[in-house]
């Protein structure tokens, strides 16, 4: 028990940054590398430390996998949902152009928009699938 | 007056229609019966309306629709399809009086979904003597083919399986693989498929070719039962003896001599056909499955094996008919697809009356029979005449016209061996009667006691069939002129 | 010559390993691995096309001009081909678990024989 | 509307899967499973009708013209393509309701619709796209569902099953991206018009063959042409009816059409035929593949085996009339992919029925069905028929041209093993019919004729096959313009 | 120098690959393989594509490794030794690999700038971006942008496979509940040993049909 002190404490200190780090390389994206995906990857790796330290039961009370299962479906939906507007907008599916007067940012909105689709979707996701895994058996042990 | 063309399709419904009541009224067999009866008269009556159109050179046409382009689905009327027509359906309302008594003395099952397919049957019968083109012809033909499988395997026994499934192999292999390989070779060298007066084929390829695809149909009509394409029809003798007569007179044999017939004037021509180098030797297969059917035929001791035997050898002389490739000859064939018809549905009919009524198949135990059945076997001895072509029988006609083709087309072998199986035939079809009339009967324990001559309706049947037969020796006009009609046509 | 295919053979090189390990082995863990050195493989492959010599990442530098930059089409199709890639492995994976679970074994040739 | 009516075919169902998934209530995600299939039919429909009235359709994505944006091509081709995927989505729907109610845990079920409509989804996306590298991604979303959906099987063979299909799929699959990557490297485009344009200029090199080569493997993988077919047998008997149904009448289709779009409008038939000399290897293998696959299927006790080995029979038909490269053999193979899925859907669902009254579709077990399961099995008779390929069945169409396209090039006995096939497949089919009709079935079972929600998509599939073998004009030209489309015949 | 270091990486590579393949411990193997990610994505770095080697190394050496060992932690993790011998396997893989290695002969070479695909399509992306989207990243642009759509149905992908995963795994071993007869009834569990129907092999019984279910407990659905 108490040689996992320290991972625990470490963990506790360490999660935040994590996050942290995952949202500033969502919105760094446009800058240097990175993006939704590796946001979401790193997102989930965060939890996903969180359930292996602490355990499966602890990590799905913070987050139920009802939740990360709606994540990965309104990610999708939103990245579509873009598309949509733009059309309604009178522009062809996903031609940011539209949704701004100047084109460029519409641009910009548009990628801000698709890649937190994409972070949620893959953050869902892998948090999804990693809770299908873990809760088949030993993995939360 | 309706317009003639609408003829044509009414003729084409009415089985169905009959088929349909059949299915209503499955449940009360004497209306079930009367309706098919009805049905068939008006049939009939309306086939024979279109007799005195065609007499007059008109050519009733029926396009239902163009399956692909080029390609339709489509009647005409012709005379040598309206004979068949007139004989398929003629017969039709007599096999089905007789399947009334048959069936019911034979305590037969599922009567309803026999005479339904019966029905079906006779439509596709009509389909195939009135189809316009090649294609119309083999849906037709594979109609027939399918919907007397359930009649072939009607008692649904194991054996009935074998036989459905020979009957069924061979009949489909050699039409998918032969007949159908050749129409759509037919399409490709001339572009069409319909039949015309002269034939189509004319010019298009080159003799060996033309050759291949001779070959092709006439083993690709299995239900001509050229050798060695024959065993369905013995195999099919599992069946109800209605069905024996629908499968031998009426409507599956005479589908498949009629294709070749009607092959051999409309699509290749009597002039192109003659001067085919496969002809003669295709006119030699034919001759030797006359020989060897009668040969069979000679030895087997079952009644309806006999007679499936005699029919093999007899529809070869249909297909000779053909193949001499002259007018005497094709005269010759048409008279004999009528002829046959009569007389062989005769013989099924009495060969059936004997098993009903005294519930025998094999020959050597008839002895005697005659003196208890004598309308029977008196009707068979009339069917057998004109099966082999003797007087007072229509057979003697037809047979006489091939024999003149014959030696038209200087082929005196074959003429030799007409007469070598109508010898044949002389001694294994009168052997029946004159066993039955004149031999004791086999004094076994209580022969003979209680039986007595067949159910009414199966006698009528058999009386109608048997005096049609002599009938025609007097009355040979109606076939003799459509049939000479098809031939100045072709000649054209 | 040689050096400028160099990087190309020796991707090819463990595009085959990967294919070999999916190939011959029976272990469905392995096969699945021998999938992910095979994709990987390809992965290197696509980067490959897209390098220019003396070029750097597609990125731009404020005042920074006549770089020459990398092609990004290739860095893009494999950011779309990794997680194809990480999709397909987590399907399969789970796939062995139920194998496993049903026939209590991964070597195929067992579960061809069928004993559990 | 009708200018986004091209990507709405896509991404209506696209968006349709989530939320079926997540309104998670069986019943509910089937009506939307069914709304989407509907749609999707709607517009495929009429895609079709205007991409025949004004030719080749285009829209670009995100408003970028291509080559720099990915674009969607709708042509005669793949609008018929799209079509019959709709169709056969359209009628598996209605038909999945009882059948997966009765074969799938309830608490899958809402997970199970949106894994059949993002097949549904990924097929048509293969099929519209003007983008090679969209092709694969649209492959991989069609591929990943369809593997979930085969592992659902109640036979535990169906894992095994859905596994090999994955490892053989995503080997296809990268051997796909090889070809793209080879061809991108040397003309620096993805898009399959500038392809076309630019690939020639190319074609000397040694690159491109092998390009090609990885292509055309990859496919016939996805493809299951005869010596890689080995994931496809399993994969169809053991997957749950209703999804046996569906792929195996659309996903080898559209494959198929992959294979028709790479040859002739990317590659051109000049390369794929003359320079690679490909009708040298397929049309043996297809002629291998009709009848040894159509032997084995004699052999199977397990019907929907059978049925599967007769498929890749039948693939064999589809890749020889896209071999023999002319008009009529390409208007046969485009011809047989509507009819094959007609054919194949009709005979999949009657098992399904048979599936969900008998709860198995081996032969032992569906002895007398014809008398229990009367209209069943009737469905099952009139497929087979069409299969067998008699005439006034879509079955005689195909052969019709298929035979006649081998003729006109004088191989005659390549017609010969056509029809020979038909009668292997008679031979098949018989089996299973005399099983049903001539075999005695004990009332204690008490089996019952299938529910009507089942019987009716069946019937409606099993009239097609009889209006359009009466009534194949149509269909005919629609075959032959797409065939000319891709011969270059008529631009 | 650049050219060093990709080269020894690709050595290095080759070696994980090839260890990999020899491995018998699964969980060796695993870690091999997150290792043969790392290299990737080393590799990557060298060959300017920072956001691939980025996303590889997240998905390689994290995602992909974590799967992995859950899926050993449950179905073990030693592979036995292979039966037959593996002469068709090498030789397809032979062949393969020589057909390619034919294919490079005529490729442009490595980093070669008049490679065309460095001219016909890339060059609008590098030059018109900064006009047309205006955001310094051009893989970012061209990502989701120019290829939005493409990665739209990557999205799509990852979902699929979640949907998949979770039908084949989240719901774990637990009665299955089947729509039979007019109600929702529950009935034998067929996780996790599915027999197979016509072998009869099978461990426990599982629905085939209707007269075979044994119900465990009924309930209006």
């Amino acid at each position: 028990m108490d040689d996992r002190v320290i991972l625990r404490v470490g963990a506790k200190v360490l999660i935040p940054f994590i996050l942290l780090f995952a949202l500033y390389v969502q919105f760094h994206g446009d800058y240097g590398p990175g993006g939704g995906f590796q946001a979401g990857v790193i997102f989930a790796a965060g939890f996903v430390l969180y359930a292996l330290i602490y355990g499966l039961e602890n990590v799905k009370q913070v987050l139920p996998p009802k939740v990360a299962y709606t994540c990965a479906a309104s990610g999708v939906l939103l990245y579509a949902g873009v598309g949509y507007l733009t059309m309604v907008l009178g522009g062809d599916f996903l031609d940011y152009g539209v949704l701004a007067h100047n084109p460029e940012h519409g641009q910009h909105y548009g990628i801000l928009l698709v890649e937190l689709g994409v972070l949620i979707t893959v953050f869902g996701v892998m948090v999804g699938v990693f809770y299908a895994f873990a809760g088949r058996g030993r993995l939360d042990s | 007056m309706i317009d003639t063309n609408l003829v044509v399709g009414i003729c084409l419904l009415l089985p169905l229609l009959g088929a349909f009541l059949v299915l209503i009224f499955g449940s009360r067999p004497n209306v079930r019966e009367t309706s098919t009866l009805l049905i068939g008269g008006l049939t009939f009556w309306h086939v024979w309306g279109l007799l005195h159109h065609v007499r007059e050179g008109v050519r009733p046409r029926l396009e239902l629709l163009e399956i692909v382009p080029g390609l339709q689905l489509a009647f005409e009327v012709e005379p040598l399809g309206l004979l068949f027509a007139l004989v398929a359906s003629f017969l039709w309302i007599v096999t089905t009086l007789y399947a009334i008594g048959y069936m019911r003395g034979h305590h037969e099952e599922n009567q309803t979904r026999f005479f339904f397919f019966f029905a079906i049957a006779i439509a596709g019968a009509m389909g195939v003597a009135f189809s316009a083109n090649l294609f119309t012809l083999f849906a037709f033909y594979e109609v027939l083919t399918l919907c007397t499988f359930p009649l072939v395997t009607h008692h649904q026994t194991d054996e009935a399986r074998k036989a459905g499934r020979v009957y069924l192999g061979i009949l489909l292999t050699t039409s998918v693989v032969f007949q159908l390989l050749a129409i759509i070779w037919i399409w490709q060298l001339a572009g069409t498929v319909n039949f015309t007066e002269g034939g189509i084929l004319a010019g298009t390829g080159s003799n060996g070719v033309l050759s291949v695809i001779l070959v092709l149909f006439v083993f690709g009509v299995g239900k001509a039962a050229i050798m060695p394409f024959h065993r369905w029809l013995p195999a099919a003798m599992v069946a109800p003896t209605p069905v024996s007569a629908l499968l031998h007179a009426v409507a599956v044999v005479k589908a498949g001599v009629f294709t070749v017939l009607k092959v051999a004037v409309y699509v290749f021509g009597i002039d192109l056909l003659s001067t085919l180098a496969a002809t003669t030797w295709l006119a030699w297969i034919a001759a030797a499955t006359i020989i060897l059917g009668s040969l069979i035929a000679f030895q087997k001791d079952n009644l309806k094996a006999r007679l499936a035997y005699s029919t093999i050898s007899q529809l070869s002389y249909i297909v000779l008919g053909a193949l001499l490739a002259n007018e005497w000859g094709v005269i010759g064939g048409g008279m004999h697809i009528a002829m046959h018809a009569f007389g062989k549905i005769t013989l099924f009919f009495a060969a059936g009356a004997v098993l009903v009524a005294a519930h025998e198949k094999d020959i050597s135990r008839m002895h005697g029979l005659g003196r208890t059945m004598p309308i029977t076997f008196g009707a068979f001895f009339l069917g057998s005449l004109s099966i082999i072509g003797l007087p007072p029988a229509g057979g003697s006609w037809s047979k006489w016209f091939l024999g003149m083709g014959t030696l038209e087309a200087g082929q005196v072998g074959l003429l030799a061996v007409l007469m070598l199986s109508s010898l044949l035939g002389l001694y294994y079809l009168l052997e029946v009667p004159v066993k039955a009339f004149f031999f004791r009967p086999t004094n076994d324990a209580d022969r003979g006691k209680g039986i007595k001559e067949a159910p009414l309706p199966s006698l009528i049947a058999i009386g109608i069939t048997a005096l049609a037969t002599v009938g025609f020796f007097f009355w040979p006009d109606l076939w003799h002129e459509l049939m000479t009609m098809v031939v100045s046509g072709a000649a054209q | 010559m040689v050096l400028g295919l160099f990087n190309y053979w020796a991707v090819i090189f463990l595009m085959m390993i990967g294919l070999y390990t999916l190939i011959a082995r029976d272990n469905l863990i392995k096969k699945i691995l021998g999938l992910n050195i095979f994709q990987t493989s390809v992965f290197i492959l696509y980067i490959t096309m897209g390098k220019v010599s003396e070029g750097t990442a597609p990125i731009f530098v404020k005042g920074v001009e006549d770089v020459v930059y990398s092609n990004p089409i290739p860095h893009v199709l494999i950011l779309t081909a990794i997680v194809v890639g990480v999709a397909t492995t987590s399907l399969g994976l789970s796939l062995v678990i139920r194998i496993k679970e049903a026939y209590g074994t991964i070597e195929e040739d067992e579960i061809e024989d069928g004993r559990p | 509307m009708t200018h986004h009516l091209p990507v709405l075919l896509v991404v209506v169902p696209l968006v349709a899967a989530p939320i079926a998934a997540l309104v998670n209530r069986p019943r509910i995600s089937w009506a939307v499973a069914v709304v989407a299939t509907l749609w999707t039919l709607y517009a495929a429909l009429g895609l079709l009708s205007e991409t025949m009235a004004v030719g080749a359709i285009h829209y670009e994505l995100g408003g970028w013209v291509a080559p720099y944006g990915i674009e969607y091509v709708v042509d005669p081709v793949n609008a018929w393509v799209m079509v019959i995927v709709a169709l056969i989505g359209a009628l598996v729907t209605p038909y999945a309701r009882r059948s997966v109610e009765h074969e799938i845990s309830e608490d899958r079920i809402p997970l199970f619709y949106a894994a059949f409509i993002l097949c549904l989804t990924g097929l048509l996306g293969i099929a519209i796209t003007g983008d090679v590298f969209n092709v694969f991604v649209f492959l991989e979303i069609s591929s990943l569902s369809a593997y979930a959906l085969i592992a659902l099987g109640n036979d535990r063979r169906a894992l095994m099953a859905s596994f090999r299909y994955l490892i053989m799929g995503s080997v296809g699959a990268t051997f796909i991206v090889i070809g793209i990557g080879l061809m991108y490297v040397m003309t620096g485009t993805l898009n399959m018009a500038d392809l076309a344009n630019r690939l020639p200029e190319v074609a000397s090199s040694r690159t491109i063959p092998v390009a090609f080569t990885f292509l055309t493997v990859g496919i016939t993988l996805k493809l299951a042409l005869f010596p890689l077919h080995a994931w496809l047998p399993n994969a169809y008997a053991y997957a749950p009816s209703a999804v046996t149904a569906f792929i195996a009448s659309t996903a080898t289709k559209v494959a198929v059409y992959l294979l028709l779009r790479f040859f002739f409008t990317v590659f051109g038939a000049a390369f794929s035929f003359d320079i690679m000399q490909l009708d040298l290897i397929l049309i043996p293998l297809a002629l291998i593949g009709i009848v040894t696959m159509s032997l084995v299927a004699i052999y199977q006790k397990n019907v929907k085996r059978l049925l599967a080995y007769s498929s890749i029979a039948q693939i064999g038909y589809m890749v020889l009339g896209i071999s023999l490269a002319s008009v009529l053999g390409l208007t046969a193979g485009i011809l047989h992919l509507f009819n094959h899925a007609l054919m194949k859907g009709a005979l999949f669902m009657s098992m399904g029925c048979v599936m969900y009254r008998v709860g198995s579709v081996r032969l032992e077990r569906m002895s007398g069905l014809g008398r229990s399961m009367p209209w069943t099995m009737a469905a099952f008779v009139v497929g087979g028929l069409s299969l067998i390929g008699v005439p006034l069945t879509v079955g005689f169409i195909s052969k019709w041209y298929l035979v006649q396209a081998a003729l006109e090039q004088g191989m005659w006995p390549v017609a010969c093993v056509v029809l020979i096939g038909s009668l292997l497949a008679l031979m098949y089919i018989w089996k299973v019919v005399e099983v049903a009709y001539f075999r005695e079935c004990d009332p204690e079972l008490g089996i019952s004729e299938a529910p009507f929600s089942l019987l009716a998509p069946t019937w409606v599939l099993v009239l097609c096959n009889l209006y359009f073998g009466i009534n194949a004009s149509g269909g005919v030209d629609i075959a032959t313009r797409a065939a000319e489309v891709l011969l270059g015949v008529l631009s | 120098m650049v050219e060093f270091v990709d080269i020894a990486l690709l050595v290095f590579l080759g070696v994980t690959g090839f260890s990999i393949m020899r491995q018998k411990n699964l969980f060796a193997a695993v870690m091999m393989a997150g290792i043969y990610s790392l290299l990737s994505a080393g590799l990557f770095v060298v060959m300017d594509a920072v956001d691939v080697a980025f996303t590889e190394a997240a998905v390689g050496a994290g995602i992909s490794t974590v799967l992995m060992l859950g899926t050993l932690a449950l179905v073990g993790h030693t592979e036995r030794d292979p039966k037959h011998r593996p002469i068709l396997p090498l030789f397809v893989v032979i062949l393969t690999g020589s057909v390619l290695v034919y294919g490079t002969l005529d490729i442009p070479p490595f980093g070669d700038a008049s490679n065309p695909a460095q001219h016909h399509v890339a060059p609008h992306y590098l030059e018109e971006s900064k006009h047309e989207i205006g955001i310094p990243n051009v893989v970012t642009s061209v990502l989701a942008s120019y290829r939005g759509y493409d990665t739209m149905g990557e999205a799509t992908v990852i979902f699929a496979a979640l949907v998949g995963v979770l039908l084949l795994l989240s719901l774990g071993p637990k009665p299955r509940r089947v729509f039979s007869n007019g109600r929702w009834i529950t009935v034998a569990d067929d996780v996790p040993n599915l027999r197979e129907e016509d072998t009869g092999r099978s461990e426990k019984g599982s629905l085939q049909s209707s007269d075979e279910v044994q119900i465990l407990e009924d309930s209006n659905g």
